[in-house]
C-alpha cells in the first residue's frame, strides 16, 4: 500500500546509495566464517609446530594442496574486506572533515583491493619449485 | 500489623559534608568551561538536584541548569554525574561515593550553552525526523481495536521522556553528532511495532540510513543511562531485525 | 543594562503554554489558522506528564455507564459549587475526547476484546452514588505522560510552530471601538534574553497551575502561575481562588504524589501508634473517603501529636499486608518513588505520607466556550483560557480524580475551535504604544535592585507561611497571619538582588519574576479564603465548619484594583442537581 | 562541530569497554594483516627473502608481539560472537554482560594454553 504522509517533516537528505545494511550483515557473516578460518590457520601455523617451523618450504608444502589454497584465499578476501570495512566505520566516526574522511576511505579500499589482488595471485599462481637451484629451500614435492 | 511497621521509618535524617565539582561555562565571560567546587552540607534524602538548588539559591545564583518536575518524569535534568548520565532529581547523594567530590557536568555531544544547559535542537530534530506520530489511513467511528498483546508489544518504548540521557551517553553519537541516536530509534520503535500504525516501512527506511540503526555498536551505555529503565539496546536490535525483514 | 532586542511576530492564534490544554488547542487551531505555541518549557516537560491515574469518560466499555451519572459525580464531588452546564459538557464530550486521543495514537490499556480498558477511581459512581463505576481510561500508570506525548506527536505531525523556553511575561490589551481586547503577548527568550512580541487575533492562555505557593506540593518547580498572575495584573478577575486541592498521599517532606490507587488497592493510613485513624473520621468508607476529608484527618492526627517520625510530622501509608505481587503489578510507580526518594521498602515498611498541595480548582474565569470573562458574564473578545489555569467551573470546590486530564482535553479543544472561529472574523488589534515597556521595567526592577533580600529566602518564607496557615485547616487568624506575612514579603521583594546579570539562560532573573507571580496569587488565595466564611470541598474553615449554601453558594470573583483586592460573587449555574449534603 | 566540554571520562560499563577493546583489537589485527599479506607475498618472489623475513618473525621480540596478536584475535573473535548473539539471539541483550565475562574467560583459557607452547617454540628456535 502506498503510504502518504500528510506532513513530511524535513526528512534528512540521503546522499547516494546506501550499503550500510549489507556492510553490517557482511561483518557478521564474515566474522562467523573467519572464526573457523583464522583459528584453523593459527592452529596449523603457530600451534602445531610453532612459528619456528614456518619457512618457505612449509608454505610451499601447504599450497601444493588446493584445500589450503582455497582456505587461505578465502581467508584473505573475507578478512581484508572485513577489516577494511571495519576501518571505514572507524574513519567515518572520527574523521570530522569530509575530505579527510573521503581520502582515508579511498586509501583504505585501494590498499584493500591491491592486497587482495596481490595475495590472490600469490596463492593461486604460486610455484613451489620457483627456484630449482635453491635446493635447500624447496619443499619435498620438488625434489 | 507488626510492631515493626509502626516504628518511624525515617530516623533523624543524617547530614554529611560533600564537595560538588560543577563544570561551569558562561559564554558571555568564559572562553572555555572550568571546574568549580562547592562545599555543602546535605541530608540523607537529598538528591543532586537539591544540591544544585542549594548552590543556586544560597551560593551562586548564576548557576544555570534545567529542571521542572523534580521526580524523574519530565526529563529536564539529564546530566553527567560522576561520569555517568543520570537525572539529577533521581540521584540520591547518599548513594554516591562521598569520599570524593561529586562531579557534575553537562551531557556530552551537544553544544554547551551555559553551565549544565546544552543545545537540545539536534536531539529533537532527530526525533522529528523519524516521524514520531501515528500514521493510519482509516477513520474509525470509535476507538481502533487493539489486542492487549499487541498493545504490550511496544509498551517499553512508550515510557520515553525525551531526556536525552541515552543519546548523549552513546560513544557513536559523541563522534560527530550525526547518528540519529538511541532516543530517536526508541521513539521510532514505539510506532513501528504499534499494530495500528501503517507506516512502519517508511520509518524503517529512514533508519536504514548511513546515520541510522547500523551505526549502533551495541555499547549498552544508552540502556544503562535510561532513567525510565527502557531496554534501549533491545529496542534498537528489534528495529535492526525489522529493517532486515523489511517490515515490523 | 542595554535595551534588549525586540522581535515582532504575527499569528492568527497565539497559545501560551504547551501542556495538555495548550497543545490540544493547537491541534484544533493549527490546521485552520496560523498558530504559534509559546512555552517556557519544552512541551514534553510540562507537568501534564506527571499525571498518573487516568482520564474519566463514560465509555461504558466494561460496565454500564453514562454521561449523566458522570455529571452528577462531578457536581457532587465539587460540593455543588460546580457550574452544571459546564459539567454536562465535560461529561458529554468526554467520550469524544478519549476517542480523539486514541485515534491520535494514545496507547490506552486494552480490555480482552481490544477496547479501551477502564478502572475505578475515587468519587466516580454508577446511578448517582449507588456503587463505584469503572470510568477512568488509563495507560498503565502513565496516563498524563501518554497524553502529553501523544499531543506533542500530533503537533509535530501538523507542523505546529513552537517557541520553547520563551517566558510570557505580559499580555497587551488595547481598546478598539470601545471594547478592550487582547492584542499581543510579550515573551522573554531564555536563551538570548531578547524580547518577542507575539501579536495574535486570538490569544489562548494554558499555563497550568501554581502549586509552588505551597512548600509541600506535587507540582513542578516551574508551576508558578505566571499566566494566572498576568491576567490578574491586567485587572481581570480570578474565580474561586480559595479552592485548592490537597492530595492526601504525598511523600512526606517531598510532596511527590502517590496516586490514590494506593488506597484503592487496599493501602491503610495509620498514625504513630499504628491506629487506623480513618475509622474515627469516616467509619464506613474509611481510607477511601474523598481527598479533602482524608487530608484533613491526616493533618489533624499530626496536629494532635499522633504523627509518626522524629518530628511527629507525618502519618504512615501501610501496604505491608498486600502481597508483593499485587504491589508490583498495580503500584509500580509508587513503590519506586518510595524506594528512590525515601529509601523505604513498601513491601515491609509503611511509607511516610502527608497531604500535598495538588490542584487549583480556581483560576481565570471562562465560559463554556473557554472565553475569558471580565466580570460575571461579559467576555473579553479574543481572549481564551483552558486547563488548570482556567476556572469554567467544572471542579467547583473540589476536583474529582481523573477529571482534570479530561478538562484539559475537552476545554483545550474548545479553546482551539473557538479561538480559530474568532480569528477568522476578527482583525489584529494594534499593539499599544510602548509595547514592551512594562516587561522592561519589570526586568529592570529585578536586575537593578541592589537590596540584600534573596529570592530563595522570600519564596521559602512564603511557602512556609502558606503551608502553615492556608493549607487544609484555615481560620480567620491563620489567614490574617498569612496575609500579613505576604504584605511583608511583598515589601521585601522590592529589595531583592540577583547575582546573574547576564543575558543568556538567566534563570536567576526569571525565578525572581516568578516569585512576583507567586506572591500575587498567594495573596488572592489567602484573601478569598478569608472572605469565604464557610467550609466547602477543599476549603475548610475551623471557625466555620459547615457549608453555608445560604450565603456562599456562589463563586468568588477577585479583582485587582490598584494595590487592593476587591471581591465580588457570581452565581452558580444549576441545571439538574439542587445542592444536597455531600455524603459518601 | 559543537564545542565539546573536555569533561571527565565517561564511566560506561562492560558494554562500552568491550566495544573499545573490540575496536582497538580490530585495528591492530588489520594492520598486522596488511603486513602479513605483504610478507607472505614474498614467497612468490624470492624464497630466500621470505625465509629472511620469517627469521625475524622468530625473534623473541616478535614472538611476544605474536602473543599479543593472538590475544587480540582471541578477544576480537569471541567478542564478535558475543555481538552476533546480541544482534540475533532474542535473549542476547539480557546476557550481554555475562557473555562478556565468558568471552574473557574463553579467550584467557585459550591464551593460557597457547602462550607457554608458543614461547617454547620461540625460545627453542632461538637456541
Ligand atoms: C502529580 C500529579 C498527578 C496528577 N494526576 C492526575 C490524574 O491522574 N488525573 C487527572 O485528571 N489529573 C491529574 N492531575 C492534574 C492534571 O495533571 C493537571 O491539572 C493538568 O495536567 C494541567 O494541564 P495544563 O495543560 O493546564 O498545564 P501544564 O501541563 O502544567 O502546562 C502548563 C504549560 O504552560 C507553560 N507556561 C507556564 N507559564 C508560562 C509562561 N509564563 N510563559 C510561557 N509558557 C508558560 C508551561 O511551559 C507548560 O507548557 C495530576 C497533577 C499532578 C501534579
Ligand atoms: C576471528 C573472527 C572475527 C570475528 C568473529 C569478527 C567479528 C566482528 C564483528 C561482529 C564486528 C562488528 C562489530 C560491530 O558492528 O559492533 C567486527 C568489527 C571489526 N573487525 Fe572483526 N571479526 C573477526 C576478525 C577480524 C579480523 C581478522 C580483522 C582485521 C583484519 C577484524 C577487524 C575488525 C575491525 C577493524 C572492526 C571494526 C570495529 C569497530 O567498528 O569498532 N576482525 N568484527
Ligand atoms: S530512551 Fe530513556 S534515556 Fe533515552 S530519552 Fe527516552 S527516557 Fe531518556
Ligand atoms: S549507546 Fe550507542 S552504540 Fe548502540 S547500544 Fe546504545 S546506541
Ligand atoms: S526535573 Fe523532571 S526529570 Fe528531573
Amino acid at each position: 500500500m502506498e503510504i502518504v504522509i500528510e506532513t513530511p517533516n524535513s526528512p534528512r537528505k540521503r546522499k547516494g546509495a546506501n550499503w550500510e545494511k549489507y556492510g553490517w550483515m557482511y561483518m557478521r557473516i564474515s566474522g562467523a566464517v573467519l572464526i573457523v578460518l583464522i583459528f584453523g590457520h593459527l592452529i596449523v601455523n603457530l600451534w602445531d609446530k610453532g612459528v619456528g617451523a614456518i619457512d618457505f618450504a612449509f608454505v610451499a608444502g601447504k599450497w601444493t594442496n588446493p584445500f589450503w589454497q582455497v582456505w587461505d584465499v578465502l581467508m584473505l578476501w573475507l578478512a581484508l574486506i572485513h577489516g577494511t570495512n571495519g576501518m571505514r566505520t572507524i574513519t567515518n566516526d572520527y574523521a570530522e572533515k569530509e575530505w579527510v574522511r573521503k581520502t582515508l576511505n579511498i586509501t583504505l579500499w585501494v590498499v584493500c583491493g591491491a592486497l587482495i589482488i596481490l595475495g590472490t595471485l600469490v596463492a593461486t599462481t604460486f610455484d613451489p619449485c620457483i627456484d630449482p637451484n635453491a635446493v635447500n629451500y624447496l619443499p619435498t614435492v620438488c625434489k | 500489623m507488626s510492631a515493626e511497621a509502626t516504628t518511624p521509618v525515617i530516623a533523624e535524617v543524617p547530614s554529611f559534608a560533600v564537595t560538588l565539582m560543577v563544570r561551569r561555562y558562561n559564554p558571555e565571560v568564559d572562553s572555555e568551561p572550568k571546574w568549580q567546587d562547592y562545599d555543602l552540607t546535605m541530608y540523607g534524602t537529598d538528591r543532586v538536584l537539591d544540591a544544585l538548588h542549594k548552590i543556586k539559591w544560597e551560593v551562586d545564583g548564576s548557576l544555570s541548569f534545567r529542571r521542572s518536575c523534580a521526580h524523574g518524569v519530565c526529563g529536564s535534568d539529564a546530566m553527567r554525574i560522576n561520569g555517568r548520565n543520570r537525572l539529577a532529581c533521581k540521584t540520591l547523594i547518599k548513594d554516591l561515593d562521598l569520599s570524593q567530590p561529586i562531579y557534575v557536568e553537562p551531557i556530552k555531544g551537544l553544544e554547551v550553552e551555559k553551565d549544565l544547559i546544552v543545545d537540545m535542537n539536534p536531539f529533537y530534530q532527530a526525533y522529528r525526523d523519524i516521524k514520531p506520530f501515528l500514521i493510519a489511513s482509516d477513520k474509525p467511528e470509535k476507538e481502533r481495536i487493539q489486542s492487549a498483546a499487541d498493545r504490550e508489544r511496544f509498551d517499553d518504548t512508550t515510557k520515553c521522556i525525551l531526556c536525552a540521557a541515552c543519546t548523549t551517553s552513546c560513544p557513536v553519537f559523541w563522534t560527530d553528532g550525526q547518528y540519529f541516536g538511541p532516543a530517536a530509534i526508541v521513539n521510532a520503535h514505539r510506532f513501528i511495532f504499534d499494530s495500528r500504525d501503517e507506516a512502519a516501512e517508511v520509518r524503517l527506511d529512514i533508519l536504514n540510513d548511513k546515520e541510522g540503526v547500523w551505526r549502533c555498536r551495541t555499547t549498552f551505555n544508552c540502556t544503562e543511562a535510561c532513567p525510565r529503565g527502557i531496554q534501549v539496546t533491545r529496542a534498537i536490535a528489534e528495529v535492526k531485525q525489522a529493517v532486515l525483514r523489511g517490515r515490523a | 543594562m542595554s535595551t534588549p532586542k525586540v522581535h515582532h511576530h504575527q499569528y492568527d492564534v497565539v497559545i501560551v503554554g504547551a501542556g495538555g490544554a495548550g497543545m490540544r488547542a493547537a491541534i484544533e487551531a493549527g490546521p485552520h489558522a496560523k498558530t504559534a505555541v509559546i512555552s517556557k518549557l519544552f512541551p514534553t516537560r510540562s507537568h501534564t506528564g506527571a499525571a498518573q491515574g487516568g482520564m474519566a469518560a463514560a465509555l461504558a466499555n466494561v460496565e454500564e455507564d453514562n454521561w449523566e451519572w458522570h455529571t452528577f459525580d462531578t457536581v457532587k464531588g465539587g460540593d455543588y459549587l460546580v457550574d452544571q452546564d459546564a459539567a454536562e459538557i465535560l461529561a458529554k464530550e468526554s467520550v469524544e475526547a478519549v476517542i480523539d486521543l486514541e485515534n491520535m495514537g494514545l496507547p490506552f490499556n486494552r480490555t480482552p476484546d481490544g477496547k479501551i480498558d477502564q478502572r475505578r477511581f475515587g468519587g466516580h459512581t454508577r446511578d448517582h452514588g449507588k456503587a463505584p463505576v469503572r470510568r477512568s481510561c488509563y495507560a498503565a500508570d502513565r496516563t498524563g505522560h501518554m497524553i502529553l506525548q501523544t499531543l506533542y506527536q500530533n503537533c509535530v505531525k501538523l507542523g505546529i510552530e513552537f517557541y520553547n523556553e520563551f517566558y510570557v511575561l505580559d499580555l497587551l490589551m488595547n481598546t478598539v471601538d470601545g471594547v478592550e481586547r487582547p492584542s499581543a503577548v510579550v515573551a522573554y527568550d531564555l536563551a538570548t534574553g531578547e524580547l518577542h512580541v507575539f501579536q495574535g487575533k486570538s490569544i489562548v492562555f494554558a499555563t497550568g497551575g501554581f502549586g509552588k505557593i505551597f512548600k509541600t506540593t506535587s507540582n513542578a518547580h516551574t508551576l508558578t502561575g505566571d499566566g494566572v498572575g498576568i491576567i490578574w495584573r491586567k485587572g481581570l478577575p480570578l474565580e474561586d481562588m480559595e479552592f485548592y486541592q490537597f492530595h492526601p498521599t504525598g511523600l512526606a517532606g517531598l510532596g511527590i504524589l502517590l496516586s490514590e490507587a494506593a488506597r484503592g488497592e487496599g493501602g491503610i493510613l495509620r498514625n504513630a501508634s499504628g491506629e487506623r485513624f480513618m475509622e474515627r473520621y469516616a467509619p464506613t468508607i474509611k481510607d477511601l473517603a474523598p481527598r479533602d476529608m482524608v487530608a484533613r484527618a491526616m493533618a489533624n492526627e499530626v496536629r494532635e501529636g499522633r504523627g509518626a517520625g522524629p518530628h511527629k510530622d507525618y502519618v504512615l501509608l501501610d501496604l505491608t499486608h498486600l502481597p508483593p505481587e499485587v504491589i508490583d503489578a498495580k503500584l509500580p510507580d509508587i513503590t519506586e518513588f518510595a524506594r528512590t526518594y525515601l529509601g523505604v521498602e513498601p513491601y515491609t515498611e509503611p511509607v511516610p505520607v502527608f497531604p500535598t498541595a495538588h490542584y487549583a480548582m480556581g483560576g481565570i474565569p471562562t465560559n463554556v466556550k473557554a472565553e475569558v470573562l471580565r466580570d460575571n458574564d461579559t467576555v473579553v473578545p479574543g481572549l481564551y483560557a483552558a486547563g488548570e489555569c482556567a476556572c469554567v467551573s467544572v471542579h467547583g470546590a473540589n476536583r474529582l480524580g481523573t477529571n482534570s486530564l479530561l478538562d484539559i482535553n475537552v476545554f483545550g479543544k474548545r479553546a482551539g475551535i473557538f479561538s480559530v472561529e474568532y480569528a477568522k472574523t476578527a482583525d489584529f488589534v494594534p499593539v499599544p504604544e510602548g509595547a514592551v515597556d512594562e516587561v522592561l521595567s519589570l526586568l529592570a526592577n529585578v536586575r537593578n535592585s541592589k537590596g540584600t533580600e534573596k529570592v530563595a529566602v522570600l519564596r521559602k518564607e512564603l511557602q512556609d507561611t502558606m503551608d502553615k496557615n492556608a493549607q487544609v485547616y484555615r481560620t480567620e487568624e491563620s489567614l490574617d497571619e498569612a496575609l500579613a506575612k505576604i504584605v511583608e514579603l511583598r515589601e521585601r521583594y522590592q529589595h531583592i538582588s540577583i547575582q546573574d546579570l547576564g543575558q543568556r539562560f538567566n534563570t536567576d532573573l526569571l525565578e525572581a519574576v516568578e516569585l512576583g507571580f507567586l506572591l500575587d496569587l498567594a495573596e488572592v488565595l489567602a484573601y478569598t479564603a478569608k472572605e469565604r466564611r464557610e467550609s466547602r470541598g477543599g476549603h475548610f474553615r475551623e471557625d466555620y465548619e459547615t457549608r453555608d449554601d445560604e450565603k456562599f453558594m456562589v463563586h468568588s470573583m477577585a479583582y485587582k484594583t490598584g494595590d487592593t483586592i476587591k471581591l465580588g460573587w457570581k452565581p452558580v449555574t444549576i441545571t439538574n442537581y439542587p445542592p444536597m449534603e455531600r455524603k459518601y | 562541530m559543537a564545542k565539546l566540554p573536555a569533561g571527565t571520562l565517561y564511566r560506561g560499563k562492560v558494554g562500552m569497554w568491550s566495544w573499545v577493546l573490540h575496536r582497538i583489537t580490530g585495528v591492530a589485527i588489520f594492520f598486522f594483516l596488511l603486513v602479513h599479506i605483504l610478507d607472505t607475498s614474498l614467497v612468490r618472489v624470492d624464497p630466500e627473502a621470505y625465509n629472511g623475513v620469517m627469521a625475524t618473525y622468530k625473534t623473541v621480540i616478535i614472538g611476544f608481539g605474536e602473543l599479543g596478536l593472538v590475544a587480540a584475535i582471541l578477544f576480537h573473535a569471541f567478542n564478535g560472537v558475543r555481538i552476533i548473539l546480541i544482534d540475533f539471539w532474542r535473549k542476547g541483550f539480557k546476557y550481554q554482560n555475562l557473555m562478556f565475562w565468558i568471552v574473557v574467560a574463553i579467550a584467557f583459557i585459550l591464551f593460557a594454553g597457547f602462550a607457554p607452547r608458543h614461547l617454547m617454540h620461540v625460545f627453542s628456535y632461538n637456541n
